[in-house]
């Protein structure tokens, strides 16, 4: 599999090259791999978070004024390491602690974890949520529990939002955790995408197969499914959201790319979902479409489902300034 | 357990991982997200560099100095686990001493694995390679064994516990994802403790 | 080769209904197959664009305030039809002439000179640009002349800004005409893209061979090249750019994907790019870098410098709101 | 040539591509995009449409409706040429007539097709099925041959036209890109006329 890149050992350390050369407005710190503003707002709480590389343009893509204050991007799949986001902590804290977004994966848990003991030991207070929106993996004493998935772009919006409103730690993490518990998501994939080290996709799946509830690392989610058109794909996902929380009201959805999808496939696939959605009464009040959080190159989409609140809402309407997400400024 | 020893254990467990890295990978692919070799040759490059910027005073301030070299390159779920492994087992050895000791640091090591990942036998992880061998290692150190000869029951029970992981289904870590279809794998994490044990076996060989 | 879609056929309109829920801002015409702005501006020049589909964000999504009042987006890489040219024409009518901006393909020039001539038939005054910017086919009298590609954004952005600040239709197209002229692109592909009704990937390409000079339809430009890191390869594409109108000075550059290529590694190329531009004296003064003009799936990269003048600059940096582009409002 | 023949002419023409699609899209795709079946499929589809909306009052406006309909719906190269080209005839047929006459209206096809094209015979184009297919149309209409056989005569000489493609570099449209890469293919646009002249002959046989 022919990759755009170097080598894969230097994946990473391009990219955040790139990174800074194309945003002025970001500081990318290339040693501790920390992309963070170029200018911090004293007394503003700090929100970060990270992960695995290869979800692009989460997280370093949401650093901005409205949003995230710095991102620590791990090698590609792998989770940044705890001395990278004290790194970050340390960017993003200007005086009034910082709030850590972290998806619900073991090594991301257990690396932010740490960093967050070391933050602390440096005075920068810290407060975690870890979101676990992806509805294809059971809740259950039985795993390492849901995995966060699109959900999380809600999130550090809403935070963010509330965050440059002058909202202190403790208001910023209860947002962030009820649009965690707000949120839900699930992607089915059409086939997998590459990670630069291994060289070859990630899974293997036939010409009539699909991988339903599929995770962000190509981790397989429920089962092998059939090939189908897009409104019953589409419609699976959106059973699999409502059996797990009741969709109505006002929602914000996000037709999500998985990388390898033509955004002219994720405008049908939403249209499929406007569908669903008013068959059940639900309105689409927001939305995105297009490659938010991505998996390398897989083809196949996710979708999120949030349901609204007018104070979430106008936390979604704030204005956001970042490469991936940008309006009001 | 002299200083040197302590080195040679991670620098021959760096040895091995790096030999068996694509294995490693393989397995984690299987069931994970094929990153596990990469992650710990890595992280344990990182440990052997990390031992040898300051000649460590002890065989306890080597391991703590390998620990730390593990979380800060590792990634992923098994940095922080074997680096908070190593970290407590260094702390528990000290400035070294007989194979009692040894034992003792292991079971260090394996607590602070199981207190942060709050894995326990069975749920095919470390835990299930780790766990026998310390019971293993500190039978063999209660028979009166040396500190080579429990350091290969240790490794030998290590690699019991590994193939007792593949019937397994997995409860911790990306593989639980999987449910059912996590059966009939190795675990990654199960297989690289059984080469972090094999090594110490090999580099008290007399 | 798997496809989230309905069928084929109903690719265009599914997607134009995606695109009529997800954006309010715009109107969809289904039955003409128009994306058009919802409120028109009297007394201001319209500009409308158009072309085959699967290049998206093109055209459709560049949409909207500052930028294009309407669009035409035809079959999969087949230039829409004259009469539906022509409802975005009438839409794009605000009583001060429409400039069509046409890429150099015979099919979309072809038919929208037909378009303009019905469009002159409802006493609307129209003024044509064609955009053919791409340096991999030879600008003879021996081809169809040069293609349109990434250069075509540069056009709409700075017409449509102009346009909206109040200027004519003559200074409108010379500005598109000026942006034309002094842009350039180069595209190399890594695998191909698949049209849904064909099913399978456009070329085959061994897996140590890229294809140089690739077009946005798959249309080979060069040669069959090897494989190379993307520092080679990039090179390669602005050693050809450099070769046909020599780089210097400021510069606009858009490090462009696919549409199969993951972000991260299109800011790995950017990099080289910024690197290979700093050896060569120029400055990188404006980028875009992600997926703005796509050839459905497809793996590989184009580049586009347009070598830039404070007028350039400042319609550049004008306020523009539309799906894919969004600054300053 | 009358009203009912027009009609079955544009009908058979539709039939022939839909029946060629795919061999017309795999011509496309070895030099163009790919989509030359699809679009032509499409564009006569409509153009018997067109001429079946209101019943035609004569073969003129019969092949001027399905000019209408080939240029509203093919889209690609193709449509506005081909859909001029049938104007044209249209214009220049209109009651109908001799086979003369036929001949007359075939060369304004041609002449419409090189003027909104700028093409010339050895582009590799629809002109180089066309332009001899005129010739010999007319050189058997002036032998005295009839309708029928004039066809044939021209059906047989744009297969020939087509067959001459293959050599030739491509100079207009997508193909040009390819420059000598275009060599060694047949022309999708002349593989296409040369069903179109088919499909005459076909709906002319006594
Ligand atoms: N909670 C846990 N406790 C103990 N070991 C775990 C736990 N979670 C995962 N592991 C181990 O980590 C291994 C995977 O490590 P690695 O691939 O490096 O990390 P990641 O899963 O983040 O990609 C698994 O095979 C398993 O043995
Ligand atoms: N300038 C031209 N004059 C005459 N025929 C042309 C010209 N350009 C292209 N063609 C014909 O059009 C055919 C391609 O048609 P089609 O595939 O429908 O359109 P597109 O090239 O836009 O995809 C070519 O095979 C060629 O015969
Ligand atoms: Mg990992
Ligand atoms: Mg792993
Ligand atoms: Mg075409
Ligand atoms: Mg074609």
């Amino acid at each position: 599999m022919k990759k755009l890149i170097n080598s894969p050992d230097a994946v990473i350390p391009d990219a955040l090259r790139g990174v800074a050369a194309a945003h002025p407005s970001l500081h990318v710190d290339l040693e501790n791999r920390v992309i963070s503003r170029a200018q911090r707002t004293p007394g503003k709480v700090g929100v970060v978070s990270g992960g695995g590389s290869g979800h692009e343009p989460l997280h370093g893509g949401y650093v901005g004024f409205g949003m995230l204050d710095a991102a620590a991007p791990g090698e590609v799949y792998t989770s940044p390491v705890p001395d990278q986001i004290l790194a970050a902590t340390q960017a993003a804290d200007a005086g009034a602690g910082v709030l850590h977004i972290v998806k619900n994966y073991t090594g991301d848990v257990l690396n932010f974890r740490m960093a967050a003991e070391l933050a602390e030991d440096e005075d920068i207070q810290v407060v975690s949520v870890v979101t676990d929106d992806d509805v294809a993996v059971e809740d259950s004493t039985f795993t390492a529990g849901r995995r966060g998935v699109g959900g999380t772009i809600v999130a550090e919006k809403v935070a963010g939002a509330a965050a440059e409103d002058g909202a202190d730690l403790e208001t910023v993490a209860r947002l962030a955790t009820e649009v965690n518990e707000r949120s839900r998501s699930f992607a089915i994939a059409l086939h997998a995408g590459t990670v630069p080290a291994a060289g070859k996709p990630g899974f293997n799946l036939a010409e009539n197969e699909v991988e339903i509830g599929v995770g962000i690392h190509g981790e397989p989610g429920r089962e092998r499914g059939e090939f189908a058109p897009v409104k019953e794909l589409v419609g699976y996902a959106l059973d699999a959201i409502h059996a797990d929380r009741p969709i109505s009201g006002d929602v914000l959805v996000i037709m999500n790319g998985q990388g390898g999808t033509p955004l002219i496939e994720l405008y049908g696939a939403f249209a499929e979902a406007v569908d669903w959605l008013d068959g059940h009464g639900a309105t689409v009040a927001r939305n995105l479409v297009g490659n938010y959080i991505t998996s390398l190159d897989q083809a196949g989409f996710s979708i999120t489902v949030t349901s609204l609140t007018d104070e979430l809402v106008r936390y979604w309407d704030a204005p956001v300034s970042t490469p991936a997400l940008r309006w009001g400024v | 357990m002299d200083t040197a020893t302590t080195i040679a254990w991670i620098t021959r467990a760096a040895e091995l991982v790096r030999a068996d890295e694509s294995r490693l990978t393989a397995l984690d692919a299987a069931i994970g997200d094929g990153d596990h070799g990469a992650n710990l040759a890595r992280g344990l490059a990182a440990a052997v560099t990390a031992m040898g910027e300051k000649e460590p005073e002890s065989p306890g301030k080597a391991l703590i100095a390998a620990g730390r070299g593990l979380v800060a390159k590792t990634g992923g779920a098994s940095g922080p686990l074997y680096g908070t492994g190593f970290r407590r087992a260094g702390k528990e050895l000290g400035d070294g001493g007989d194979v009692g000791q040894v034992g003792a640091a292991l079971e260090a090591m394996l607590r602070g694995i199981e207190e942060l990942g709050g894995a326990t036998q069975g749920d095919k992880t470390i835990i299930d390679a780790l766990a026998p061998a310390v019971v293993a290692f500190q039978e063999a150190a209660g028979n009166g064994s040396d500190l080579h000869a429990a350091a290969e029951a240790a490794a030998d029970a290590a690699d019991a516990g590994l193939a007792a992981t593949v019937p397994l289904q997995a409860r911790k870590g990306r593989a639980s994802y999987l449910g059912p279809r996590s059966v009939g794998h190795e675990d990654p994490g199960a297989a690289s403790t059984a080469l972090i044990l094999r090594a110490l076996a090999d580099v008290t060989a007399p």
